[in-house]
């Protein structure tokens, strides 16, 4: 057991960060507050990576990928994020969209047409997958396509579509056929982001932030050269464009604070009776929360060992986000209570607090985002303990006779 | 053994409840949020001319002399309607402040006109990380006093306000020279909050001295007790409502177990917060010696309940909860501004452990 | 508002006090160590309760009772548990069983030979419902009862029965149709526990106790006379017997300990930081079983408060039992955390030690008896909240075919 | 990057698990619940004779020199079994003591006896109240010791144990004048317990003092962790297996949101003390100094995952959980023994945050 790289792992990292340092300069970190500076930032940034051979790392060659392995992937990025790079924009279109073009796009012309431009960061692409009435349930939407000649015509609405105000292109999920059951009548397309009858709008969260969108979208055309996967088969080509979702997300958000920042607080904190530090029950939350914190970075040490010896990895990450999302809600609650009516106070000058209080907010969103707890759990006992799934009443009828179940 | 609320109250709880109703859904605290005004003055004057801020003014000053049961109803309602409203400032806290600690020529000069509606009052207890009746950093010399206060909830409004020191509570007005009151933004967007500086302001010495001011503290708990569980029984009732509408592959969400059980759960710690509640209005009424322990028993179980109703409604709400204009987002920071705004709950623990340890209990717990 | 008797009850108290004072110099307190003695005493104390006029309070006249108010008996209750009175034996018996024999027997007949006898003390009655396959799910229940003339042949088994051992009648539930739904086939009867057929088997607990018993049925005879209610109806009677089941449960077990328990063994435990309990962690734990023990005091004082009044009590006694274990459990837990390495020592010279550790046992079986956890949260969610009941696949279909989807 | 077991250690697991499975399914436990006996002789020599006990020991000692490691995975595994066998006071304690903290002399004396099966050590570190490496009423003077040691597994079986006290580690042999070995029941009816009471026993010194102490707490924190770590997850694996069998209400109760989520929970703790774990068992292979640190959040999470586990595992198995019968209790009974036997959860949290404050994080949690 030993946390160094292997002998390759650590000429990789060496390679890459010569080639960091030697681009660094040009690094803006990643910034959310100012929005087309962070834009122009993020697109020099992926140009400098696309020239240098460092975009699609893991993919296959043949589509313009680098064959790499996932550690190298992983080397790349812990090296990217020590500089702040900013990455957040290509998140989504190059991690799940692409993948699922490449994958699934019916052609070779299509990959070459959308493929390099999104690697080099000319072209963003977003994900259009939850709808009003299907967050949980994906396979509840019911944005209709309908063919006309070789093209077809889409109308209806998504929404928590991170990303689609600065996004050049989308892929959609779509139905298709409602006379088959709710997972058999979907089918996947690129969608142009500019098209006429596509419209954005921003929606604002309890945070006051706006990353995600409600997208409308009104006989929007699609020629069916730009379908992803067999008609019908939508279904299963999200599966697997959900399956680089799950790998992606999990990790802490950068901006939420931990137990050094809760350690630093409660020491700044005298009551009474001492510090607030030397207190056994602030104690005992530290430690908790250490038992979390730490304790998911741990078990993403597992996975990427599992990688580094070629082994697949086992399902123990499938409790990352789950774990990360209810300790930065107990945490902030917790910080806020130590730091009494101060707590309550935006900009109180006390260490750290205003992190934990925006984490106590953002926690809540984080808790529903790409999977709610309850979802998680379903996922954790079925997939991984294999206990029964739940029944569902709407699962063997056709979509347009469940809806009525509703 | 009589341990609910008479008829009268709960009459009066149906026309409070029906009235808030009316006139104070949520979109009234929306519209305070977004306008950025300190209150909805319309709705206010609306409570004034029900009398809801002459209800425990004594006749003799203009008001009704209603006990302090109906108080509890009243604050229960304004909590579950989220009333954008001086109410928990002026009449649960300054009002019952004066009451408890007046000089006489103090309450013959407020009283009325908290009655009437003519001033609001506020109280400002919050210093930095300091536990109200705990060591407060105010220097008073001479009928004057230097130091800051804040948060401060509804400073804007108040025409006075009611502080605290380390020898008990005193009147401040707020035309007074050497007050100066400064904006602080706290996670609350409805219920504004200001930081008052004191340099050698002029304030008024309320009667008790440090009893008073403890006395004061224990009804204020229980008061605000009673506003968290109407926050947490609404926040519940808007989660069983979403949970009995909204569809998830081919159900309503209220027909998974994680969803019922956690709704369960909810309903759990709201009746013991309730009940928790009662006791308290039991022990104000009477003035029993089980107050101290009463107010601290209260508050603990109001703010456990609230923090549960509040964070998990967001949940049960998925996606549409965290949104802005969703109504989640209300309860969940009004949850953290009760929970913070009179000592935290481990604050209000320690009190009750404290008092378990000095009595025997009145009844087998 | 004020905890005290209104008049009339304070009359009623009085001259149960008297009586009580007038005749408990004969009272031998709830002894479960010595069972024949124990079950002597009781006989003798239910036998001076007959007497006076203190059985069956709130039971018709016309069945022998008082024809009183809850609020009496109540009283009356509150009063002998000042004395340590053993009432035990009888709890079950005078509870449940006499009730639906006295609301569903067929005929005065029946009622006049097991009423007046069981309200004696003389005859011991215990209620036979749960079965290995049927615990939760109580209309599961497989023992078959089946014509034969004018009697019925009763075959199967019965679990945690109650003082099945010590008792002369039971009330049994049987399946008398199964090629009907699982809750339309199912019929009660009053049956001999001496008759040739019954066996009682004694259950040894994980605590060590025995207080139940599995009983087993081969060829028992019951004539139709003994049946309670109609044919087919057996899951409406047991549903009014369980009803007096709920308003029986849920108090916190007298062994248990609680917090001013707590406060003493906290007290007696030096740390080398000072005082166990000026440890804020202690301060909190204790003020959180203070709100749970107290909370369920307090919602018995409304339940009760309502009766006093006269009005219908609301649902808020359904959260007892669920609470009070679980603050069990917990306390258990914690106590003996406190008490480091000696808190696994059995007998251990700590104040009330032993009790928290009994506690810690007793409590994982308090969890489940009478309703589990997880019942208990569906009853509060579907009855008191509204909200929709789970889907049962074997609701509609014929008992002897839902057996098949185990 | 390599932080998972060897292929050998796990092909060792392997090994391990299916003699156990073999050879000690839970009726063993019960078997020496039933008989009063103080463990299964006939396993123990067989876990002998496979070089159970040898596996630390020095080869020039007549042991197989093998790493930490490996020990960890049959922690592990004999933790999952319930092995009725003094494994845990023998093999994971008292040689690892001698290892860390013996002389030269009681190295050579002792070392081949616990690999070649002759002798059985145990620890004697318990206390009353106190907590492991805390202040210690032993009195030394003399080379002789006075007090008493309680609760001590395994002291019928054992030949000699090592004692705490307030300057390091002592060896005492069982055969010494002044010691008397008294009964003490325990939670857990498998494991038994003892209470040594020393008067002027001669006991001798080991090496390196009060820091050879600290190190043992910290090595005996891990190896305890990985055998807690084996009770969470076959207490988890037999609620998995009920509730994929049960039937209640027409279908599996493993279908149900509150028992599936349940399980799901058991499945998150249990992965996180397994990574506190390896991280643990990393530290103490390369001596790191994230040793202290590592220890402690293996131990805290060890605890958790267990009592969480064993309390569920009744809870979901029902009325048949709580019978005498079940295997169900003595995972909640073992979970109490590793709880309480080397400091509390409370105690090692606090341990966490000392370490917290000395140091910065080597990576990012």
């Amino acid at each position: 057991m030993d946390f160094e790289d292997t002998a390759e792992e650590a000429a990789y990292r060496a390679k890459v960060r010569e080639w960091i340092n030697a681009n660094k300069a040009s690094i803006r970190a990643e910034d959310h507050s100012s929005r087309a500076e962070a834009v122009t930032a993020a697109k020099a940034w992926q140009a400098l990576k696309y020239e240098a051979g460092y975009v699609g790392i893991t993919w296959p060659k043949a589509v313009g990928g680098q064959g790499g392995t996932a550690m190298q992937q992983i080397i790349f990025n812990q090296e990217e994020a020590k500089v702040n790079a900013p990455t957040g924009l290509y998140a989504i279109g190059l991690g799940m969209c692409i993948p699922t073009v490449f994958s699934h796009g019916l052609s070779p012309d299509i990959a070459a047409r959308y493929v390099p431009v999104a690697m080099k960061g000319e072209e963003v692409w977003c994900q259009l997958f939850s709808e009003p009435a299907a967050g949980s349930d994906l396979a509840g939407i019911r944005t209709r396509a309908e063919p006309d000649g070789d093209e077809w015509v889409i109308n209806g609405q998504k929404v928590w579509t991170s990303g689609a105000h600065l996004s050049d292109f989308g892929i959609v999920v779509t139905r298709t056929d409602p006379s088959v059951p709710k997972h058999k009548g979907l089918t996947m397309f690129i969608v142009d982001m500019k098209a006429p009858g596509v419209e954005v709008r921003p929606i604002k969260q309890m945070s006051g932030g706006s990353e995600f969108n409600e997208v409308f979208f009104t006989d929007v055309r699609v020629k069916d050269t730009h379908r992803l996967g067999a008609v019908g088969e939508g279904w299963k080509v999200s599966l697997t464009t959900l399956m680089h979702e799950r790998l992606a997300v999990g990790g802490k958000p950068a901006s939420a604070p931990g137990v050094q920042e809760m350690i630093e607080l409660a020491k700044a904190i005298d009551l009474e009776e001492g510090n607030a530090l030397e207190q056994s029950h602030v104690r005992n939350q530290i430690a908790e929360a250490y038992i979390n914190d730490r304790g998911i970075a741990l078990t993403r040490m597992r996975t990427i060992s599992a990688l580094s010896s070629g082994r697949t990895p086992g399902p123990e990450s499938s409790i990352s986000k789950i774990v990360v999302a209810n300790t930065m809600q107990d945490m902030g609650a917790f910080a806020s209570d130590l730091c009494e009516s101060a707590g309550l106070i935006s900009g109180e000058n006390l260490p750290h607090l205003a992190r934990f209080q925006g984490s106590y907010i953002g926690s809540a969103g984080l808790r529903i985002a790409g999977g709610t707890d309850e979802i998680l759990r379903n996922i954790i006992a079925e997939r991984v303990l294999g206990l029964p799934s739940d029944i569902r009443p709407d699962k063997d009828i056709p979509f347009s006779e469940a809806t009525r179940l509703s | 053994m009589n341990f609910q609320f008479s008829d009268e109250a709960e009459a009066l709880r149906d026309q409070a409840r029906r009235f808030l109703e009316d006139k104070s859904d949520r979109t009234k605290a929306r519209a305070v949020m977004n306008s950025g005004s300190s209150h909805d003055a319309a709705l206010w004057a609306e409570i004034v001319a029900l009398g809801w801020t002459a209800l425990r003014v004594p006749e003799e000053l203009g008001g009704l002399g209603l006990s302090v049961l109906e108080l509890c109803v009243l604050a229960e309602e304004v909590g579950r309607a989220l009333s954008p409203v001086p109410f928990t400032s002026s009449v649960l806290l300054a009002t019952e402040a004066l009451l408890i600690a007046g000089t006489d020529a103090q309450k013959a000069k407020w009283l009325p006109k908290l009655a009437d509606g003519s001033a609001i009052g506020a109280v400002a207890l919050a210093e930095g990380t300091a536990v109200p009746g705990g060591k407060s950093k105010l220097s008073i010399a001479g009928g004057q006093a230097s130091g800051q206060k804040a948060p401060v909830a509804d400073a804007h409004s108040a025409d006075f306000f009611i502080i605290s020191a380390n020898d008990g509570l005193y009147l401040l007005e707020k035309s007074a020279a050497g007050l100066t009151i400064g904006d602080v933004e706290t996670i609350d967007l409805v219920r504004r909050s200001s930081r008052l500086t004191l340099s050698n302001a002029p304030v008024e010495a309320m009667a008790g001295g440090r009893e008073a001011l403890e006395r004061f503290l224990q009804s204020a708990a229980i008061l605000l007790a009673f506003e968290g569980l109407g926050g947490a029984d609404a926040a519940m009732e808007m989660s069983v409502t979403y949970a009995k509408d909204r569809v998830a592959f081919g159900r309503k969400i209220g027909g998974y177990q994680a969803v019922k059980h956690r709704l369960a759960d909810m309903y759990i710690k709201n009746q013991l917060a309730r009940s928790h509640a009662y006791y308290g209005a039991w022990a104000l009424l009477t003035n029993a010696p089980e107050l101290p322990l009463a107010a601290a028993g209260a508050r603990v179980a109001a703010i456990d309940a609230y923090q549960f109703a509040a964070e998990e409604n967001v949940q049960l709400h998925g996606g549409i909860g965290f949104t802005w204009e969703s109504d989640c987002q209300f309860f969940y920071r009004r949850a953290r501004t009760l929970a913070l705004s009179l000592g935290s709950k481990t604050h209000w623990s320690d009190r009750v452990v404290r008092n378990l340890e000095q009595r025997n209990m009145p009844f087998a717990a």
